[in-house]
């Protein structure tokens, strides 16, 4: 158990609880859409800590690439077994570039209904713009 | 192993090519106007040549999976992404791309015809087909936040304030859900390293009981599924999305939804095929959302927001299926989403034809349709007979084999609910057939520009498919039951 | 009041399950650092030298290519839904109106230095999306620093004064080559895999070739998808490219539609 | 390797500077400078422009080589920078 890893795994959480609490509690608009979006960013600081690895390489192939093979003498796969071994693990940080894209857009998406609805009801309270409804 | 199919990836790129086109080509509606139409045959024909099998995406094949140092539980695993092609995808993407064609058809007969409405059709088809087909968790989760967003898109078309706040509602549960999606893959990635469906069920299987991390994963899986289906505690969102969208959008809407449930409850039951208790949580939410569901659909005074209700009681039907959990009610709920799709998007159409020749949809207004629009009227009978499973028609197919189904996993009371549920839909849907086409004192002017030839001609067609179906069942039931049974759960 | 205590029954269930779900997830995430292995990511690491130095694009444009394939959708989807909330034709009438509080806010040093800086961060952004294969960067990360500059232009000079006059159309064609580009290179390795293998691969990276399935370099029109670039990473620079254009548009766009609204009030 | 990497990398690296001409024209090509008053402001964007790449050049974890980095970082730079100049050329003429 690495204490560094234990500390920005709790912090997620903490994000994302604070997210939550945001979101289903708070009346202003734009507080639940900042609220969706720390979930997100929690989300997202859960997937970076599990690469996290004390002490690993960046996920980069520098000194190790075989700069100066051409294409077409790859006919197996190589293998780059001592990198592999002590770099940090890389397949969550590519899903933590995707996940912010998509953060991104809906976040793009739910402003521009909140500028919208702001405009047709001249309030940021939910409790204001959704009553009348069940 | 199965073999490398080529034409499995077309059937999401291609409508990604043309969203995009179509969206290039805003305004120029004669231009939009032809691809959208060549477009869809060639939709509808490609899941129809296509082979089965599974497809690699960028070439690479199953690899050994170093078990000493990756700490992987199986010997092999796919390092990409990977799409299968079974018979139960077969089926649900030519019912998807057929009816999705009805509602692109519906939409330029009613000149509404613009780039980038066609465009979001277009993406959220893709990522619809996406979803049956991925055998990756992560390329699951990718498209059903597009889904979400073009969803959203397809109701804020309409351009009213209640479709603002339906799809604002819509989006922000839609970030509590996939947040809590992808936290369910976060802790399956993390505690057994993998993100490919099938690998991941193999590797849960050689790793005995679940670790406590895997049943937190279970639970947010199993939240991020009850709302993309829209089952109990979301019933009321999709409701609104369904009710606020133009009807023959709803048609489509409905269909992705029934799709998403049943694509994500196969990769509930593949991933967690030996956690017993996931049946029992999926089959109490599915109760609540039956019951709950006809409740306010018996309600309603108005034709679209009773329809959205019937939608979400006949999905709470299907998960009924998931929740027995047997290969016999598994296949029988399959079979039902099947069936309910074609009769609910009759249902729609039909209220889309309403509301363009009555200029409303309010129950207390309309009456006296019969002698304006008898053929509709019938075949909205028929839709009616059809939906609350009366025998020559399909439901009676899909709802007698969850009878049965229920009576062989030991739970007999729920054929009674299934029953009652039938007979609350009749009740509801029939109510609106008087309403609208036979109650004397109709209060609304009839608007005879609209001949709607061609919503008549859908309707025909799709009535006809489910009597189709009704007549031959096995034709459709048995491939989805040797699939079930080859899913081994 | 009937509606309030409903109100008051939401929140309490709210509240109650909000308690539970943090503490449920807090724990989760306590004991969770027990449990973590490498799984995936090693064998990543352990080929991903063969197409290209940099791990993470490597996993990011080829051995989940498709995903990103997805990720600029979304992004499209996005654009597409806020042009749809604020109407097409909704940035037509900045010509016409003035809009003085932008310029009259900015000071002199604002003025005179945003332009530079703009340039400069387009320039940095180019070149963080066509070292994406080596350094870290990429498309996303390089696209979002052009729509920046953009932005930056956009706010200091206003609407309709700023140098970077970029058009909706011109963004939309933008967005739309990006996007094709990524598209039909996935199209071209499906079509290159088929015809000399009998099956096809979308988003088989053409130029490497890590399964000698098209033998590079036997025939002249191959060599075309390698990258000119002393790590011949193959498509992956090329999906960077396309996926820069899109992105640069599309936020850009989207700042543009949420800039207007705004002063639409 | 070093000083072979950074042969190769200058005798076969036409790519960035290529697609860095392309993204500038492309962008260059929507500036309109009419509104910018002092001509100074070019000199100082290739001044901070020039002491910021060799700047980043030399971080040194992220380096392949020093010589290497700086190379192509900056071809992909100044061929931006200059492909926008060209298009604002192109666009006044």
């Amino acid at each position: 158990m690495e204490p560094f890893q234990v500390g920005s795994f709790l912090t997620a959480g903490v994000l994302i609880v604070t997210g939550l609490w945001a979101l289903l509690m708070m009346d202003n608009i734009l507080k639940k859409i900042i609220g969706a979006n720390l979930i997100g960013d929690g989300v997202n600081l859960v997937l970076i800590t599990i690469g996290y690895r004390p002490g690993g390489f960046i996920p980069e192939v520098m000194h190790h690439f075989h700069a100066t093979a051409t294409p077409s003498s790859y006919s197996h796969l190589l293998e780059f077994g001592e990198f592999a071994s002590n770099a940090s693990y890389s397949l969550p940080f590519a899903l933590v570039l995707t996940n912010i894209v998509i953060g991104a857009s809906t976040l793009s998406v739910m402003l521009a209904l909140a500028v919208v609805l702001y405009n047709k009801y001249h309030t940021l309270s939910v409790h204001k713009m959704f009553e009348g409804e069940d | 192993m199965l073999n490398n199919s080529t034409l499995i990836p077309l059937m999401v790129v291609l409508p990604l090519i043309m969203a995009i086109l179509v969206n290039f080509l805003h305004q120029k509606d004669k231009s939009v106007k032809f691809i959208s139409i060549v477009s869809l045959i060639v939709f509808v024909f490609i899941p129809v040549v296509t082979l089965y099998g599974v497809h690699l995406f960028s070439g690479h094949l199953r690899t050994g999976s170093f078990p000493e140092v990756s700490k992987i539980l199986i010997p092999e695993v796919y390092m990409g992404i990977v799409y299968s092609y079974g018979a139960v995808q077969k089926i649900l993407m030519v019912v998807l791309t057929i009816l999705t064609g009805f509602s692109v058809l519906a939409v330029i007969n009613k000149k509404m015809i613009s780039g980038v409405y066609m465009a979001m059709i277009f993406i959220s088809l893709a990522a619809s087909s996406a979803i049956i087909l991925a055998d990756d968790i992560f390329n699951f989760f990718v498209f059903t936040e597009i889904l979400v967003v073009a969803q959203a898109a397809l109701v804020i078309a309409v351009q009213e304030a209640k479709s603002f706040k339906a799809a604002f509602k819509y989006m922000i549960f839609g970030t509590i859900s996939g947040a809590s999606i992808l936290l369910g893959i976060a802790l399956l990635l993390g505690s057994y390293g993998l993100l490919n469906i099938t690998d991941l069920s193999h590797a849960i299987q050689a790793g005995g009981a679940l670790t406590p991390i895997g049943l937190v994963a279970v639970a947010l899986l199993t939240l991020g599924w009850l709302y993309e289906s829209g089952l109990f505690p979301f019933h009321i969102i999709k409701s609104n999305i369904y009710e606020n969208a133009r009807p023959e959008i709803s048609a489509l809407l409905q269909v992705q939804s029934k799709f998403v449930l049943v694509a994500m409850a196969l990769i509930l039951f593949r991933v967690f095929s030996g956690y017993a208790l996931l049946k029992s949580v999926i089959l109490g939410f599915a109760i609540f959302t039956v019951v709950i569901g006809s409740v306010m659909a018996l309600q309603q005074v108005e034709l679209r927001k009773l329809l959205s209700f019937v939608a979400v009681s006949q999905a709470g039907l299907v998960a009924v299926g998931f929740g027995l959990g047997t290969p016999f009610g598994i296949a029988a709920g399959i079979f039902h989403a099947i069936n309910d799709v074609l009769s609910m998007a009759i249902l729609f159409f039909i209220a889309s034809f309403v509301y363009d020749k009555f200029k409303t949809t309010k129950l207390d207004e309309l009456g006296e349709g019969l002698q304006v629009v008898p053929l509709v009227g019938f075949v909205m009978l028929l839709a009616t007979l059809a939906i609350s499973g009366v025998p020559p028609f399909n439901s009676y197919q899909s709802e007698w084999r969850l009878i049965q189904a229920s009576a062989q996993a030991g739970v007999p009371e729920l054929g009674i609910l299934v029953i009652l549920l039938s007979v609350a839909t009749f009740v509801a849907i029939i109510k609106a057939f008087y309403m609208i086409f036979m109650k004397p004192g109709s209060k609304v002017e009839v608007n005879k520009e609209v001949r709607g030839n061609l919503t008549k001609a859908i309707i025909v067609i799709l009535i006809l498919a489910c009597l189709l179906i009704g007549l031959f069942p096995n034709m459709v039931y048995d491939p989805i039951y040797n699939f079930v049974v080859s899913l081994g759960v | 009041m009937k509606t309030s205590d409903y109100q008051q029954g939401r929140n309490i269930i709210a509240g109650v399950s909000l308690v539970i779900a943090s503490f449920v997830i807090l724990r989760t995430l306590f004991q969770f650092s027990d449990y973590l292995i490498p799984g995936m990511s090693y064998l990543y690491n352990l080929y991903s030298g063969n197409i290209a130095p940099n791990v993470i694009t490597v996993i990011l444009f080829d051995f989940r290519g498709y995903d990103t394939l997805g990720e600029t959708f979304i992004l499209i989807t996005a654009v597409i839904t806020t042009t749809i909330v604020f109407g097409w034709g909704s940035l037509k009438g900045y010509k016409k109106k003035e809009t003085p509080e932008m310029t009259e806010k900015s000071t002199v040093i604002q003025r005179l230095m945003a332009f530079p800086l703009a340039i400069f961060l387009v320039a940095f952004g180019v070149t963080i999306v066509l070292g994406g294969h080596i350094s870290p960067g990429g498309g996303f990360p390089g696209g979002a620093v052009i729509a920046t500059g953009y932005f930056l232009t956009v706010v200091i000079y206003g609407l309709k004064k700023t140098p970077l006059r970029f058009t909706h159309r011109y963004l939309v064609n933008l967005s739309t080559i990006g996007a094709l580009i990524f598209l039909l290179t996935g199209v071209l390795g499906l079509v290159a895999t088929t015809y000399y293998y009998g099956t096809g691969y979308y988003l088989y990276n053409t130029g490497v070739d890590p399964y000698d399935i098209i033998h590079v370099g036997a025939f002249g029109w191959d060599n075309l998808l390698d990258y000119p670039d002393p790590t011949h990473p193959g498509i992956l620079p090329y999906l960077n490219i396309g996926v820069g254009l899109n992105v640069l548009a599309g936020l850009s766009l989207i700042a543009m539609f949420l800039m207007e609204a705004r002063k639409d009030e | 390797m070093s000083s072979e990497v950074a042969a190769l990398g200058l005798a076969n690296q036409w790519g960035p500077i290529l697609f860095g001409l392309v993204y500038g024209i492309i962008i260059g090509y929507k500036v309109n400078s009419e509104e910018i008053k002092s001509k100074a402001n070019y000199i100082i964007v290739l001044v901070v422009a020039l002491l910021i790449a060799s700047a980043l050049g030399t971080y040194p974890d992220y380096q392949w080589t020093l010589f290497g980095y700086i190379i192509r970082f900056s071809e992909a730079f100044f061929s931006t920078v200059i492909g926008v100049f060209i298009a604002m050329i192109i666009r006044r003429q």
